[in-house]
C-alpha cells in the first residue's frame, strides 16, 4: 500500500494508536545485542506462549514489544512494563510466569527483579527514577526501548516521518540547510564539523550525482551507540538520510555498517523494505517528485574505514586506503561525485531539529556545541552503558551522578575519551564541561563518544601501549609516518612497559609523535599519538617510575610485578587450575605457593582469588 | 596562470596544478620516493612534505605533500623550513630503521643528513618500501598483475594467491622502476622469470638478439593493433631492412636521373 | 579440501556484477564455506570481471576475511578498550592455554579457531567472548572452561 | 608553414657526421649519448641511407606505449619521448618497424629522435645536404622554394 500524501501518514498513526490504546499495559522486552546474549529471546518466546495460550483479558501478543537497546546491557535482559515504567533487570525465562501473574494481571511489583542502586543499595521500581536514566536527556535515543524495533507503523505512530513530510511538502532545500545550520548541529562522529555547512558546500557543487552516506562503522573500541540506534531505531536513521538527500539533491544513499553488527544489518534491511513498500523510499516519494533509495554497504573489519575517504573506497568494493583530502569528499567523494558523509547519531538528530525547530535545539548544550551527545560510559564504573547528555555537562556529573561512581569505591584515576584518537584525562580535569572544543584543548577529543573510566588498578603506560597496539594493527600501511612511526612508538612504549625504558625515550616519543601528527596522510595517523601524548602530559610520573624504578604502581605491566600468595590463603584451590603455566602448587586446605620462575605474571590467580590472599608488588 | 611564492620567489603555475610539478619545473630539489610521473601521485612516503601558508591565514601554516597539493592563488610555500627538514629527517630515520640493508635508502637518507637511525633497527627488514610504484604502473599499463597485499606493517607487494600471476606479461616495468631494486627477475637464454613465472623471450629472426617477451608482444598486438610481425626482428635489423628498402627507391631514382 | 562450488553461482546471482558488490560477495562466500577458498576468489574475479590481484588485495586487507580454513567453532575474544580494561587479555591467555592455540590459529583437529576482534559493540557487558554467533557477556577467568565446553 | 625532415640518400656519402653530431648533442654527464640516426648500406654500390625516425602519422611506438610517454610536438611535428613518464618497458623499441626507438645502454634510457626540438644537429653537420629540415608547401608537398 503506497501512501500518497502526508495526510495518509497521519491516518496510519491514528489507526495504530487506537489499536494500541486498547491494551492497558505493554510489555517491552529489550532485544539489543547485549540482552539477546543474556537470553532475551527466550523471554520473548515465554511471554508469547503465555499470551497466546492463557487468553488474558484485554491482552494479545500485540502488547508484547521487542524493543531496541536501552543501553544498560550489564543489567540485561531488561523488561519494562509500560505505561507505568516498572523496570525489571536480569530477568530469567522462569520469572516470566511471575511477571504476567503479578505485574500484568495485577499491579504488584516483583521485588527481586528490581534494579538495586549501586550507591545506596536501594531497590528502584520506576525506569525514570534510576540514576542512570534520570540525569539523561534522551532525544537521539528517545525511541530506544520505547518502541518496537521492527515496526514502521509504530515508528510512524510515535511521530516518525512527520519531519520528512514537513520537509517534502513545505520546505525548500535551502530552508532545510538553514534550519540545520542554525541549530548548530556538529558532526557526532568526532569531526565536529558543522553539518549544515557540509550540506551547503555539497549541494552547491554541480555534478551528475550526489550521494548521502551514513557512517555506521563505529570503529572506536568502547563505543556502541551507533549499534543501538541502528538496531533499535533504524527508521530514525533512514528519515535523517532522506532529509539530507532532499537537502543536497541526492538520489542514492548508502548505510555503511560494521561487519561486527549483524543484528543492525537485519533491522536496517527490514526498515528499508518496509519504507519501499510504503512508498517512503524509491521513486516520487509522497508524490513530491523526490526520489531516493538506500543500499546497505557492509564493512568487513577495518577500523581505518571509519575515515571518510577509506569508507568510500570500501563502499565501492575496494581496499580501504584513505586518499589525500586536499579536495574534500563533499566536493569529490564516492565515485568522485559530491558526497555527504554523516555519522549515525548526527543523522538521527536531523528529524528532531526539523520537528522541534533549530531554536528549541539550540537551547540544549553550549553555544558552540549545541544539542546533546551520546556517550558509551564503560570500564570501571558501576552503571555502564549508553548515556545521552546535553553538551557542557561535566565529566564528574557523568561518572558519579549517572555512572554511580567507581566499582568497589576504588579511587578514580583517568577517563579516556575519543577512542584511539582521543586522550586520557586525570582527576584534575573532572570538572571540565564536555564539548567539542574544550576536550580538544586539553589534549583529549570528543571522538564518537567512547568514555572509558579507569581506576587505580589501570596502568597508563599500558593503556598507551594498548592503543598503539590497536593502531599499529589497524593502520592501512599506506603512509610511512603512520605505518613505521606508530610501529616505532609502540616499540618505545613496550620498552618502557618491559622495564627496558631509558630516560631519553620520553623525548624520542614526543619528537616522533609530533612529526607523525604533522606528516601522516589521514586521521588515524594524525591522531594516533594522542593517547600516548596525553598520558605523558598528565601521568609523566608514572612513566618515570617505570623507567627509573622499574616498577608498575598499578600492578599491570607483567615484567615489573610479582605475584605471591600470602599466609591468609585458605587452600580453596581456585587459583591452581586457572594458572596457564601451572606455576601454582599446593593441596586442598593448605597454603599454595607460586613458582616464581614459571610464573608469567598474567594475573589469572589474582582475578579468581576471593580471599585477597595474593599480593601484587 | 597564477602566481605563487616558493621560498620567497614569485613563480608562475597553472591553477590546480600539483605543487610538486611546479617545484620540479623550478629545479627545487624535494625528495619524492613514491612519485613516478607515469602514474597518479600516491602520497605514501610523505617525503615531499612542504610547509604552506597564505597571507589570510595570518601566521598559521600547514604541512602538505606537494605531490598531491593543487596550487591556488596566493599560496606561500617553503620547501626547506626547519619543521619541514625535521619531518623529512624523521621519515628518513624511520626508513633507515625499516630498511637497514638498502643502499638506495642509505644514499637518499645521507643526502638529507640522516646517517644512522635513532630507532630500533628492524634487522630482517626487506627493501620494499611499499611505495606502490610497481603496482600502480602495472595497473596503468592495464595488466593489474600484482597488488599490495595485506594491511599495515605486514603489507607486501605480491601476485594474487602468492602464485605465478596469470595477468603478468613479463614486461619488467615493475622491476625497472622500483626505487630500491627489490623486485627480482632473471633473463637467461630464451627465458625470463619474474614473480615465479616463466616467459619466453622473442629471438630476432635475423640476428638472434633477445627482445621482449612473447606474452607482452601478444598483448600489444591484440590491444594496440600492432601487427605481431613487427616484433619478430630486433630494432637493429629493422634499421638495416629500412636502409635496404629505401636503398631500392634511391637506386631507382639515381638510375632514372642518369 | 574440495567443496561443491555450485553454491558460488547462487551467491553471484544475488549481486549486481560490479566492483561495488565485491565485499558483499566475499562475505557471502565466507558465510557459506567459513573461509575464502582460492578457487572461489578466481571465480569471483571472472564473474565480477575484476582483476584477480584486486580481489586478492581486498580479501587480505579486511580482518573478517580468512584465506585458510577455520575450525568448526570460531572463538572471538573482544579486545576493545572496555574489555581490555576489564581483563580481556586474561581471558585470551586462558583460552590460549586451555586449547594450546595462539590467537589467529586453528587447532590441528579443526575444532577451534581463536581470533581477536577489536570491539563488537557490547561494551556494557565487557569482557565479551563470541563463539560462532553466540555472545557471552561479563566472562570471568573461572568460567572460561565451561564456556568452551558449552559451545 | 610546417617544416619537414627530408632524407635524400642519393647525396649521402656515408661519412656518419650526422651520427656523431647526434651522439654529441645528446651527451650527458660526460658520456656520449646514443645516436638516433644511422647511415646504413643501401644495398647498391656507393649507396648509403641515413635511417632516422620518420615521425609516422599512425606511429606504432605511440600505440605501443601503455603509459602515454610518447606525444607529438605540434610545432616540430616530432614525436617526443618524456623520460620522466617512460617506464623503460621497451615496447616501442620492439614495435617500431623502422627500428628508430633505441636503447641507450649507457644511460639506461629509451631514446628516439625529437628533431632536437626544431633545430636538428644532424642537418647542420651533414656536408652534402642529404639531410634537410625545410618548410614544405603543403599543397604541392614539395620543398617550398
Amino acid at each position: 500500500m503506497q501512501i500518497a500524501n502526508p495526510k495518509q501518514l497521519n491516518k496510519i498513526r491514528k489507526e495504530y494508536l487506537a489499536k494500541q490504546d486498547q491494551y492497558p499495559k505493554k510489555i517491552m522486552v529489550c532485544c539489543g545485542t547485549g540482552c539477546i546474549a543474556n537470553g532475551a529471546l527466550k523471554l520473548v518466546d515465554a511471554f508469547r506462549d503465555i499470551l497466546k495460550k492463557r487468553k488474558i483479558k484485554g491482552f494479545t501478543v500485540e502488547a508484547l514489544k521487542e524493543t531496541g537497546c536501552h543501553g544498560f546491557c550489564e543489567q540485561g535482559p531488561l523488561v519494562v512494563i509500560e505505561p507505568d515504567g516498572t523496570f525489571y533487570s536480569k530477568v530469567k525465562a522462569k520469572d516470566v510466569e511471575d511477571i504476567v501473574e503479578k505485574s500484568i494481571k495485577k499491579d504488584e511489583i516483583i521485588e527481586k527483579l528490581l534494579f538495586t542502586d549501586p550507591v545506596d543499595k536501594k531497590k528502584i521500581t520506576k525506569y525514570n527514577d534510576i540514576s542512570f536514566f534520570k540525569y539523561q536527556k534522551r532525544i537521539a535515543l528517545k525511541n530506544l526501548g520505547k518502541i518496537s524495533a521492527h515496526s514502521i507503523d509504530e515508528y510512524i505512530a510515535y511521530g516518525g516521518y512527520q519531519a520528512l513530510a514537513k520537509v517534502l511538502s513545505k520546505m525548500s532545500q535551502d530552508e532545510v540547510i538553514q534550519e540545520i545550520t542554525k541549530s548548530g548541529l556538529r558532526g557526532r562522529g568526532g569531526g565536529g564539523f558543522s553539518t549544515g555547512r557540509k550540506w551547503k558546500i555539497c549541494k552547491d557543487i554541480k555534478a551528475e550525482a550526489h550521494y548521502v552516506i551514513c557512517n555506521g562503522d563505529e570503529g572506536d573500541p568502547g563505543a556502541f551507540m551507533d549499534r543501538s540506534i541502528m538496531e533499535g531505531d533504524p527508521h530514525a536513521v533512514l528519515e535523517g538520510m532522506m532529509i539530507a538527500a532532499y537537502a543536497i539533491g541526492a538520489k542514492q544513499g548508502y548505510i555503511y555498517v560494521r561487519e561486527e553488527y549483524p543484528l543492525a544489518v537485519t533491522h536496517l534491511e527490514k526498515a528499508i523494505n518496509d519504507c519501499e513498500n510504503l512508498g517512503l523510499l524509491g521513486d516520487n516519494i509522497l508524490k513530491t517528485g523526490f526520489s531516493f533509495s538506500i543500499k546497505i554497504a557492509r564493512g568487513a573489519g577495518a577500523f581505518v574505514c571509519g575515515e571518510s575517504s577509506a569508507l568510500m573506497k570500501s563502499v565501492a568494493g575496494e581496499v580501504g586506503e584513505p586518499r589525500a583530502k586536499y579536495i574534500r569528499s563533499v566536493v569529490k567523494g564516492l565515485y568522485d561525485q559530491p558526497t555527504v558523509l554523516n555519522n549515525v547519531e548526527t543523522l538521527v538528530n536531523v528529524p528532531i531539529i526539523i520537528d522541534k525547530g533549530a531554536d528549541w535545539y539550540k537551547k540544549l548544550g553550549t553555544p558552540k556545541s549545541s544539542g546533546t551527545k551520546v556517550f558509551s560510559l564503560v570500564g570501571k564504573v558501576r552503571n555502564t552503558g549508553l548515556i545521552e547528555v546535553p553538551m557542557g555537562i561535566t565529566l564528574r556529573e557523568i561518572i558519579y551522578d549517572i555512572g554511580g561512581g567507581i566499582i568497589d569505591n576504588r579511587p578514580f584515576k583517568a577517563v579516556q575519551t575519543g577512542g584511539p584518537s582521543g586522550g586520557c584525562l586525570p582527576e584534575s580535569q573532572l570538572d571540565l564541561p564536555v564539548d567539542f572544543d574544550t576536550l580538544t584543548e586539553v589534549g583529549a577529543m570528543m571522538g564518537s563518544g567512547g568514555m572509558i573510566v579507569m581506576d587505580d588498578r589501570t596502568c597508563m603506560v599500558d593503556v598507551a601501549k594498548y592503543f598503539l597496539e590497536f593502531l599499529v594493527s589497524e593502520s592501512c600501511g599506506k603512509c610511512v609516518p603512520c605505518r613505521e612511526g606508530l610501529f616505532q612508538l609502540l616499540k618505545l612504549a613496550t620498552k618502557i612497559c618491559e622495564g627496558r625504558g631509558e630516560e631519553d625515550d620520553l623525548e624520542k616519543i614526543e619528537k616522533l609523535s609530533d612529526n607523525i601528527i604533522l606528516s601522516s596522510l589521514c586521521g588515524l595517523g594524525k591522531s594516533g599519538p594522542n593517547p600516548i601524548m596525553s598520558t605523558l602530559r598528565y601521568f609523566k610520573d608514572e612513566y618515570i617510575t617505570h623507567i627509573k624504578d622499574k616498577k608498575c604502581p598499578a600492578g599491570v605491566c607483567r615484567d615489573l610485578i610479582t605475584y605471591e600468595i600470602l599466609d591468609n590463603c585458605t587452600g580453596c584451590t581456585a587459583c591452581k587450575p586457572v594458572c596457564p603455566v601451572n606455576a601454582i602448587t599446593g593441596n586442598k586446605k593448605e597454603l599454595h605457593v607460586i613458582d616464581q620462575n614459571l610464573c608469567t605474571q598474567c594475573g589469572a590467580c589474582f582475578a579468581v582469588c576471593n580471599f585477597d590472599a595474593i599480593l601484587v608488588s | 596562470m597564477i602566481n605563487i611564492t616558493i621560498n620567497g620567489r614569485i613563480v608562475q603555475a597553472e591553477e590546480g596544478e600539483y605543487l610538486l610539478s611546479v617545484l620540479k619545473r623550478e629545479k627545487i630539489d624535494v625528495p619524492a620516493l613514491c612519485h613516478h610521473d607515469a602514474v597518479e601521485p600516491y602520497g605514501g612516503c610523505r617525503l615531499c612534505t612542504v610547509e604552506i601558508t597564505k597571507k589570510e591565514w595570518n601566521g598559521w601554516s600547514d604541512y602538505v605533500t606537494s605531490c598531491l597539493y593543487p596550487v591556488e592563488k596566493g599560496l606561500i610555500v617553503s620547501t626547506h623550513s626547519t619543521k619541514v627538514n625535521e619531518i623529512r629527517k624523521t621519515i628518513l630515520d624511520l626508513y633507515v630503521a625499516r630498511h637497514p640493508n638498502s643502499p638506495e635508502i642509505k644514499e637518499l637518507a645521507e643526502q638529507y643528513g640522516v646517517f644512522e637511525t635513532t630507532f630500533e633497527t628492524i634487522a630482517d627488514g626487506d627493501n620494499c618500501t611499499l611505495c606502490g610504484i610497481c603496482t600502480r604502473i602495472c595497473d596503468e599499463m592495464g595488466f593489474h598483475a600484482i597488488s599490495l597485499v595485506g594491511r599495515g606493517h605486514g603489507k607486501i607487494v605480491a601476485p594474487p594467491l602468492n602464485e605465478a600471476p596469470p595477468d603478468c606479461t613479463g614486461c619488467l616495468s615493475c622491476a625497472l622502476n622500483c626505487p630500491t631494486n627489490f623486485i627480482k627477475f632473471k633473463d637467461e637464454g630464451d627465458y625470463r622469470t619474474i614473480w615465479g613465472k616463466k616467459f619466453e623471450l622473442i629471438t630476432c629472426s635475423q640476428c638472434g638478439k633477445k627482445t621482449i617477451t612473447k606474452e607482452f608482444a601478444q598483448y600489444l598486438s591484440d590491444n594496440r593493433d600492432i601487427p605481431y610481425e613487427y616484433f619478430e626482428i630486433c630494432d637493429e635489423c629493422h634499421r638495416k631492412q629500412t636502409a635496404l628498402e629505401m636503398g631500392k627507391i634511391a637506386n631507382w631514382t639515381r638510375e632514372e636521373q642518369s | 579440501m574440495n567443496h561443491n562450488f555450485d553454491k558460488l553461482h547462487e551467491i553471484f546471482d544475488r549481486h549486481p556484477k560490479t566492483q561495488e558488490s565485491l565485499i558483499a560477495v566475499l562475505q557471502d562466500i565466507q558465510k557459506e564455506y567459513q573461509y575464502l577458498p582460492s578457487e572461489a576468489l578466481t571465480e569471483t574475479s571472472k564473474v565480477l570481471d575484476i582483476p584477480l590481484s584486486k580481489v586478492f588485495s581486498v580479501s587480505t586487507f579486511y580482518n573478517s576475511f580468512s584465506l585458510n580454513e577455520r575450525g568448526e567453532t570460531v572463538i572471538k575474544v573482544c579486545t576493545g578498550t572496555a574489555c581490555h580494561i576489564r581483563g580481556a587479555k586474561l581471558i585470551k591467555d586462558q583460552i590460549e592455554s586451555l586449547l594450546n592455540l595462539k590467537s589467529g590459529e586453528t587447532s590441528k583437529d579443526k575444532k577451534f579457531t581463536l581470533e581477536e576482534v577489536a570491539c563488537v559493540g557490547a561494551c556494557a557487558m565487557a569482557p565479551v567472548v563470541i563463539t560462532n554467533d553466540k555472545y557471552h557477556g561479563s566472562v570471568k577467568v573461572s568460567n572460561v572452561k565451561k564456556l568452551l565446553k558449552a559451545k | 608553414m610546417k617544416k619537414r625532415f627530408i632524407v635524400n640518400p642519393s647525396t649521402c656519402t656515408g661519412c656518419r657526421n650526422c651520427e656523431l653530431a647526434c651522439a654529441f648533442v645528446h651527451a650527458e654527464n660526460g658520456k656520449l649519448g646514443k645516436s638516433r640516426i644511422y647511415p646504413i648500406d643501401g644495398g647498391f654500390k656507393d649507396l648509403w641511407v641515413p635511417v632516422a625516425c620518420l615521425q609516422c602519422d599512425d606511429a606504432a611506438c605511440v600505440k605501443s606505449c601503455l603509459v602515454n610517454a610518447l606525444k607529438r610536438n605540434p610545432e616540430t611535428g616530432a614525436i617526443e619521448l618524456n623520460h620522466d613518464i617512460c617506464v623503460n618497458c621497451k615496447a616501442c623499441v620492439a614495435a617500431c618497424p623502422f627500428g628508430c626507438s633505441l636503447i641507450d645502454e649507457q644511460h639506461e634510457l629509451i631514446v628516439k629522435c625529437d628533431l632536437c626540438g626544431g633545430d636538428p644537429a644532424c642537418v647542420l653537420f651533414c656536408p652534402t645536404k642529404a639531410l634537410q629540415y625545410k618548410p614544405i608547401d603543403n599543397k604541392t608537398n614539395k620543398i617550398a622554394v
